[in-house]
């Protein structure tokens, strides 16, 4: 086997010894143990040093043994999968896992970069805004991208992330997060009552610090009282219990953000599954059992391989049975820190010394000392001595003044505890000081919330039960949820003393943030030159910023800014604290919406038959639409649609437009209620009729167009544009129940039952005489322009017939039940065989309408009004109707403004192209002369030549005159003709024929 | 956010639109000029509770007036518009 | 003359392969395409609330529901889609708009959407699991109840889903009305959600 | 005091004891020519270019929090002028100019990095439509250029091309676009308004304003003490609309949040802003090494300055369908900001009704970029109570003539803007 595992103790931990697991670590074979985290598995084999820190490249090992590591980050795995910044702290290992360190080169051990820290005299916070400014264009050659490479930590893959993500929806009565004492206490009590209870824990195993700590709980070991808990919660059928699961923010309504790493404890998600899935859990009530985060104390040379938070060091020890150290210091001001060293003594490792910041020390701990025989410092570390290689030498000022040194090859440092109070305050909440703990604790939550245990301040492990226990109570009492809850776990309180003490004065650099590699005389600095709101210090010096989101230096960076300025630490307050609790996959916000996946697609009734015919489609929204039916020999899609366009315009065609929006309008008051939101009148209309419409917004401006028929007193059939179908139904509904209350009238999207096609070209009737009952008349006058009714199809089958024309052409549009659409084209295709017939798709359509001079998306553009398109005649005078106030302001109805005219290049020969700007013959294009620019263009092939329709200003009155079509995006400006916008049959004789 | 609406019940944010303050009134037809400007564009904007207009699309397609805190996000009375479920007026 | 055939085809003709789906073993959920059915929009007039809903018992037997419910009546559900308006699920299209329309003259407005929907019914051990992949629905049997229907969406698309009863070997039973259009796409996003579980696929042409 | 390498040089020889602050902390005086209100971007640009450009120095820059604190803290960082309509065209381009000397103007390096900003493009509509923009932009003297699929796959080979919902067909690409780092424009500002005198007055909220006779503004109250004032400049997006309230005005502004997310820093990954067409997401990588992006806003009004996860999410599911390697990179912090969000999408840089109250509000989420530009202009607007031309079209009474300035074309409809 590969590693020896040098540091491992022989007994203990809660790690499999059965299941040994090999990993590599920066190209080395090591071996860990089933159980074990990156970073403890490292500890076990003795190494220590383990990154390089982001601004002088410093050495640096691992510090905590938890989420909030700001040190051994690692790149884990390889390839697609690799995942900059990894926390060894939480990676859980598995077998053949690999990790590289990061943020140096050529190697850990010997990094370049490192030089520096020669310049550190230079490089201290906020150096970048006062120098690099001359010459400025050296900026960004020079100065910039070498920051940046300097800058950053690991790398991230740079090929696509090949697993999958999902999103999900939870709801329970409480959710609870954190599994601690005061979390299974809380989960005890609440699922006891019946509630339904969500338990979350970062960690892969439950329990939180009793899993490193111990203790007795109800009489019992407290591994043993946690494995009681834990069956108690699994038998009950409302109580999930979701481990590997961080509960990262909070949301309005009681919404809380979790994700869950379903298979990073493995080399790759099994098949079928996801790697990482983020829950949306909705919850009545919130218990925040999420604990407390053991604080650094800035002293120079704490970012040194080996110096360790004193809870770590349990960690290591007692969950993991890893030594990170054999001769331990412990520098703490606070009594908890002392258990370090009986943790030590229990493993029978040596204590070197324990430097104690308070001025007192209980007689139990002078007891241990004397029986382990180390000594207590009264005092502060002032200095490490000690590289990459880890520590040697500690040096101690004493307290009055002298000084000491201590021998030792880790030290353990307890600055005290910082409540979790992150979820707490992401409303924007400010924690408030505690002076007898020395720490920030929850003031208030989002509602719903509440902080138990050591999260709310409460470290005793007795006091921690009861909070959690009567907070789990409480809030399944709130859900409305009364059952027995049982007796509440009982636990001694330790006695829990600090002085606080958060920077020891000294020469070196003493770090603040050591991710950041903010030093306590950056903070100094930053006072000085007036960055002294928390806020500024944080931007000025960066502190905080780092992936460990000031967990171990925020508090520090403060109570020193708070020192310099004069103030005390809650006048300095906190900065603002921001979501998410820990670093989330921006894949896993991204679920399963990726790739093709991204958005839902939309499939017209005919889509498989058109794609059976080789249609090449384009994205509409949401829809595919056949933009062209290629065949055997085109050359290009010009080719295609021009054949398609010619066949319309000499024989026929049908083209699938069911993407249209359509919308049953029904009651008594339709007609009165389409007056009110067309600008023309509909209830005058027909029964049997249809007729083109046009909407405004209240703002006056074109909201969208379409035909809408009459099919019965007190029914229509509303149509919409294919790219506003959802909004005009929205905007419907809303003048039906918010605007105009008092009309009866209902409304129902059908734009899913029908399929729709629109038949065009002069042999529109002859085919549609093979598909429609003989006994239906389809003559010009059995069925005139603009006529709209129900026919009866061959066979029996019933459809809508309307004679409305799109493309200038004779044309029928039809409407079968969707489940027909695929029959309707093949029959289609059967009918009009013998009359040569074509299915077109969308370019054509283009085509014909710009023939035809119909607007559409490029000119109902959201700034142009019915004038602008030519249709302001429709305007009725007689009614009031939406936007018919604001339409008549001065700036609309300007005699300058930009209008829809024909345009058409002077030289046959030149391609016309959308986005050109309309430039007065003969002059410099410039701001005071662009006049307008083209909208749609197409070739026609009646004309045999490329035309579009533009808007340009006064253009209408500017009918023949020639102008620039200037294009100097694609190097392009030629001579073009103004001219009437309808290109094809003025007259209109061909679609009334 | 999460909506009560009258007719489904609880629903989560993604199922609504927004559009705004419920308190302009559309001015009737002879208004003039100023008090549609006034309906169209202007906005007390409250910080604060405020009566607004959501679209239940995602679910029933009733509009609701929403009573909702800007400051604090915090839903105190939703309602249908006057004519969600109007089939029940004088019933 | 042309020879026509009028095949109808579902909107998962092409997109569902009937068989196994997924993990392999014991499938978690089963996946079913109902494919003849009729279904109509009934939507109350202004003030007609109450004859409608008369109108409803005279017709089926059962009031419409009022409330978000499915209602089961000898040859239709009835199923809850609005303030004033339900729809009528009926096996085989037993129900059309001529047969509704004169019981309903007068107090509503009848919208025929037989072909604006897909019908899928999910069932077994995991249908609350995979379903919590696509709805923001609570489906806990203590909230969302057997008859219990919700308007709701999926995948950014509205949906009609309602519980139906147990199957008998007391798995939970969901159905659900997509649009037609996007029911392929969303059936894709379902397959994805049930392959870690297993999925049995099939189509069927009644509802059970 | 002067900044450059030789300072710090020599400041690092005495252990950089002898920094001076880098703006003065001024305490209130009875009376200013001008008074601006707001302490962000906005504000302490126009009172270093009242200072500067007008010789107007007897100026205080009133800020209820600490400087900054609002929307130039929390954007994007985004510098662009990339804009199609008359109104918008001129003005972003004169900011822009401004972006392009500002750190020797204000001797602070606040990292402007023109390394691009690249708008693409999905569908020949959308093409078109950029077209129409960028021929714009040309036509005003501004750089801009229409990249194809094919120049994109070399430049960016990272881009969704094969596998995409919405395959990336090209670009419109600003070269000279990019990004500045917030804070220290705000930090540049107040210390180059300092040395020329201006008073930035932190920890001071309005809360009134005084009024003569005649309705004329002589002044603000504020939780310092009433400061009489010449002429008083509102600066204060995201509380345009309170504050206009003291004075009796109503604006056509909402405000709404937006959301904002910075990644874990990585190494160079992305090289300029982009922004993707088919949904909604931009990002930029910082110098620093996270991915800073955005979205949409969340689309109801809010004051509350954090947002909800369906934004969140959706932005991140435009980011993996554009960029589908960053699924592994983590989002490290989501904060959001109070957008002004005017009627048509557009500023207001306009005298109020109010005799002696001038107004600069309605970024929208586009303010950070305007920043020079709007000091420069605002300034103009004060001292010489006329426009510039260049902020001409940007009128309060422009809703009322029918005068919108609508890039997007959405309408009285902010959160569509």
């Amino acid at each position: 086997m590969a590693g020896d595992q040098t540091n491992r103790l022989n007994n203990g931990g809660l790690i499999d010894r059965s299941t040994a697991l090999n990993f590599r670590f920066d190209g080395k074979t090591f071996s860990g143990f089933k159980g074990d985290t990156l970073a403890s598995a490292l500890v076990a084999n003795g190494v220590k040093l383990v990154g390089r820190s982001f601004k002088y490249h410093r050495p640096r090992g691992i510090l905590t043994a938890g989420s909030e590591e700001p040190n051994a980050l690692v790149e884990l795995r390889s390839g697609a999968r690799r995942e900059a910044n990894t926390k060894a702290t939480t990676a859980e290992l598995y077998e053949g896992l690999e990790a590289a360190s990061q943020n140096r080169w050529p190697s850990l051990n010997f990094d370049v970069m490192s030089v520096n820290q020669l310049f550190a005299p230079i490089f201290v916070a906020g150096f970048y805004y006062k120098t690099f400014m001359w010459p400025a264009k050296f900026w960004e050659a020079i100065y910039e991208p070498a920051i940046r490479r300097a800058a950053g930590l690991g790398r991230a893959a740079q090929v696509p992330d090949p697993d999958h993500y999902e999103k999900a929806w939870a709801h329970c009565d409480v959710v609870i997060a954190g599994s601690g004492p005061a979390g299974l206490a809380a989960a005890l009590a609440a699922g006891r009552s019946g509630a339904r209870v969500i338990l979350c824990e970062e960690d892969f195993v439950l329990g939180g610090r009793l899993l490193a700590d111990g203790g007795t709980i109800d009489g019992l070991p407290a591994a043993e009282w946690v494995a009681r808990a834990v069956a108690e919660l699994t038998a009950m059928p409302d109580v999930r219990i979701m481990t590997r699961t961080t509960l990262f923010g909070v949301y309005d309504g009681g919404t809380y953000g979790a994700i869950e790493r379903v298979n990073d404890h493995l080399p790759t998600p099994p098949e079928h599954q996801v790697r990482q899935r983020l829950w949306r859990i909705v919850a009545r009530r919130c218990v925040v059992a999420a604990g407390s985060i053991e604080r650094p104390i800035v002293f120079a040379g704490n970012d040194t391989p080996g110096v360790m938070m004193a809870s770590a060091m349990r960690s290591y020890i007692n969950r993991y049975a890893a030594t990170p150290s054999r001769r331990i210091a412990l520098f703490t001001n606070n009594e908890d820190g002392w258990r370090t060293a009986e943790t030590a003594i229990a493993a029978g490792l040596q204590v070197a010394a324990v430097i104690d910041a308070r001025p007192d020390v209980s007689p139990a701990h002078r007891s241990l000392a004397s029986k382990g025989g180390f000594p207590v410092l009264h005092g502060a570390v002032a200095g490490v001595d000690g590289g990459k290689g880890g520590v040697r030498k500690i040096s101690v000022s004493l307290t009055g003044g002298a000084r000491a040194e201590v021998e030792a090859d880790g030290l353990a440092v307890s600055g005290g505890w910082n409540p979790a109070v992150g979820l707490t305050s992401y409303h924007r909440g400010r924690p408030k000081w505690r002076d007898d703990i020395a720490a920030f604790v929850p003031d208030g939550a989002p509602p719903g919330m509440v902080a138990a245990g050591a999260a709310n301040g409460a470290f005793g492990l007795g006091a921690g039960l009861r909070e959690g226990f009567e907070a789990g109570a409480a809030a399944a009492r709130d859900a409305g949820r009364s059952g027995n809850i049982g007796s509440m776990p009982v636990a001694d309180d330790e006695a829990f003393s600090i002085t606080p003490l958060w920077h020891v004065a000294g020469k070196g650099k003493a770090f603040v943030d050591q991710q950041h590699d903010v030093t306590a005389s950056d903070v100094e600095l930053a006072q000085r030159e007036g960055f002294q709101s928390v806020e500024h210090l944080k931007r000025y010096t960066t502190l905080g910023m780092a992936t460990d989101q000031g967990k171990t230096s925020n508090v520090a960076g403060l109570a020193i800014m708070a020192a310099v300025s004069g103030k005390s630490i809650p006048e300095t307050g906190t900065t603002i604290y921001r979501p998410p609790y820990v670093p989330v996959a921006i894949g896993a916000f991204a679920g399963h919406h990726r790739d093709e996946n991204f958005h839902a697609t939309r499939l017209t009734p005919s889509h498989h038959w058109a794609a059976e015919q080789g249609a090449i489609f384009v994205d509409t929204g949401l829809w595919k639409r056949a933009q062209w039916y290629p065949r055997a020999g085109e050359k290009d899609w010009l080719e295609s649609v021009t054949r398609e366009v010619k066949t319309v315009r000499s024989g026929v065609g049908f083209c699938d437009v069911s993407t249209l929006g359509k919308i049953d309008v029904h009651g008594p008051d339709a007609g009165a209620f389409l007056d009110r939101v067309y600008i023309n009148a509909f209830s005058s209309l027909a029964v049997g009729k249809a007729r083109y419409g046009l909407m405004l917004r209240e703002d006056g401006i074109v909201y969208d167009d379409g035909t809408t028929s009459r099919l019965a007193e007190d029914h229509y059939f509303l149509t919409t544009t294919t790219a506003k179908a959802g909004l005009v139904m929205q905007h419907l509904e809303f003048c039906r129940q918010v605007l105009f209350p008092e009309l009866d009238v209902q409304l129902t999207s059908v734009s899913d039952q029908w399929a729709q096609f629109s038949i065009a070209g002069p042999k529109t009737r002859d085919l549609l005489k093979e598909i429609v009952d003989p006994a239906e008349d389809l003559s010009n006058e059995g069925f005139p322009f603009m006529g709209a009714r129900e026919v009866k199809l061959r066979g029996g089958l019933k459809a809508r017939l309307f004679r409305i024309s799109f493309s200038g052409e004779m044309a029928f549009e039809i409407s079968v039940p969707a489940r027909y659409g695929e029959a309707m084209a093949r029959n289609l295709m059967i009918a009009g065989k013998p009359f040569g017939v074509t299915p077109y798709g969308t370019e054509a359509l283009g085509v014909m309408r710009i023939e035809k001079g119909h607007v559409a998306g490029p000119e109902l553009n959201g700034t142009t009004t019915a004038g602008d398109l030519g249709l302001g005649k429709m305007m009725s005078t007689k009614k009031d109707f939406i936007g018919r106030v604001m339409a008549g302001r001065e700036a609309l109805v300007a005699p300058n403004r930009q209008v829809v005219v024909g345009i058409k290049p002077t030289d046959k020969a030149r391609r016309l192209r959308s986005g050109a700007h309309i430039i007065p013959k003969d002059e410099t294009p410039g701001p005071g002369n662009d006049q307008g620019y083209v909208t749609s263009v197409c070739f026609s092939p009646v004309l045999d030549q490329w035309i579009g329709l533009g808007l340009v200003e006064r253009g209408r009155e500017r009918i023949g005159e020639v102008v620039r079509a200037h294009d100097p995006l694609r190097g392009e400006d030629y001579d073009v003709e103004l001219c009437n916008s309808v290109f094809y049959d003025p007259d209109g004789g061909r679609q009334r024929g | 956010m999460r909506i009560v609406c009258p007719f489904c019940g609880e629903r989560e944010l993604g199922e609504f639109t927004y559009l705004g303050d419920a308190k302009p009134q559309r001015p009737a037809a002879d208004a003039g000029e100023e008090a549609v400007y006034d309906y169209v564009y202007l906005r007390d904007n409250v910080a604060g509770v405020m009566s607004e207009h959501w679209y239940h699309g995602g679910g029933c397609r009733a509009w609701l007036k929403v009573t909702r805190n800007t400051l604090t996000h915090e839903i105190s009375a939703v309602e249908p518009a006057a004519g969600a479920g109007a089939a029940k007026v004088g019933a | 003359m042309a020879d026509f055939s009028w095949d109808i085809r579902s909107p998962l003709d092409r997109a569902l392969t009937s068989g196994p789906y997924g993990a392999q073993g014991e499938a978690g959920v089963s996946l079913t395409e109902i494919r003849n059915f009729g279904l109509v929009q009934v939507m109350a007039r202004r003030g007609k609330a109450g004859e409608m809903a008369k109108a409803a018992k005279a017709q089926f037997g059962v009031a419409a529901p009022e409330t978000p419910k499915a209602v089961d009546t000898a040859d239709a559900t009835l199923i809850w889609s609005g303030p004033d308006q339900f729809l009528v699920l009926s096996k085989g299209g037993k129900h059309t708009m001529e047969s509704l329309a004169p019981g309903f003259a007068g107090s509503a407005s009848l919208s025929d959407q037989s072909h604006a929907r897909a019908l899928i019914s999910v069932s077994g051990g995991k249908a609350c699991a995979m379903l919590a992949k696509l709805s923001s629905i609570d489906l806990h049997p203590d909230v969302f109840a057997v008859g219990a229907a919700a308007a709701t969406s999926m995948d950014h698309t509205s949906v009609t889903l309602w519980r139906g009863k147990d199957r008998a070997d007391r798995q939970s039973v969901f159905n659900l009305l997509v649009f037609a259009t996007f029911a392929e796409s969303l059936w894709h996003t379902i397959l994805d959600s049930a392959a870690e579980y297993g999925a049995t696929i099939g189509h069927s042409e009644e509802l059970a | 005091m002067k900044y450059s390498i030789f300072s710090l040089a020599r400041a690092a020889l005495s252990g950089h004891k002898n920094w001076q602050p880098t703006w003065r902390d001024a305490a209130p005086k009875d009376r200013y020519d001008v008074v601006i209100i707001g302490g962000g971007g906005h504000g302490l640009a126009t009172a270093w270019f009242l200072a500067s450009e007008f010789g107007i120095r007897n100026v205080a820059v009133l800020e209820k929090g600490w400087i900054g604190s609002g929307n130039a803290g929390r954007n994007t960082t985004i510098i662009r002028s990339n804009y199609g309509l008359p109104g918008n065209t001129g003005f972003y381009e004169l900011s822009m100019k401004l972006w392009e000397k500002m750190e020797q103007d204000l001797n602070y390096n606040a990292m402007v990095s023109q390394r691009g900003v690249l708008n693409l493009y999905h569908s020949d509509a959308q093409r078109d439509a950029f077209a129409r923009r960028g021929n714009t932009m040309r036509i005003n003297g501004i750089d801009a250029e229409l990249l194809d699929q094919a120049a994109l796959r070399k430049m960016l080979p990272f881009l969704n091309f094969d596998n995409a919902r919405f395959p990336v067909q090209g670009g419109l690409l600003q070269r000279r676009g990019g990004t500045a780092r917030h804070d220290a424009v705000v930090w540049g500002y107040a210390h180059a308004a300092s040395e020329l005198g201006v008073d930035i007055i932190q920890n001071c909220e309005v809360t009134g304003f005084t009024r003569d006779a005649n309705g004329k503004v002589t002044g603000v109250e504020t939780s310092r003490g009433k400061i009489g004032a010449g002429k008083v400049g509102m600066a204060v997006a995201g509380s345009s609309s309170r504050v206009a309230a003291m004075a009796g005005l109503r604006l056509p502004i909402e405000s709404h949040v937006l959301q904002a997310f910075v990644s874990e820093a990585i190494k160079p990954l992305i090289p300029g802003v982009m922004t993707f067409g088919a949904g909604h997401f931009y990002v930029s990588q910082s110098d620093k090494g996270g991915l800073v992006f955005g979205g949409d806003i969340d689309g109801y009004n809010s004051y509350a300055q954090r947002g909800n996860l369906p934004v969140m999410e959706d932005v991140c599911e435009g980011g993996m369908a554009l960029i589908p390697m960053i699924g592994r990179v983590r989002l490290l912090r989501q904060w959001g900001g109070i957008m002004d969000m005017s009627m048509d999408g557009t500023p207001i840089i306009d005298k109020s009704p109010i005799d002696g109250l001038y107004i600069n509000a309605g970024w929208c989420y586009g303010g950070f970029k305007a920043t020079p530009g709007s000091g420069l202009v605002f300034a103009h607007l004060i001292a010489r109570d006329q426009s510039h031309k260049e902020a001409a079209l940007f009128r309060l009474d422009r809703f009322q003539r029918g005068a919108m300035i609508d890039e997007k074309g959405q309408g009285a409809q902010p959160n569509l803007h």
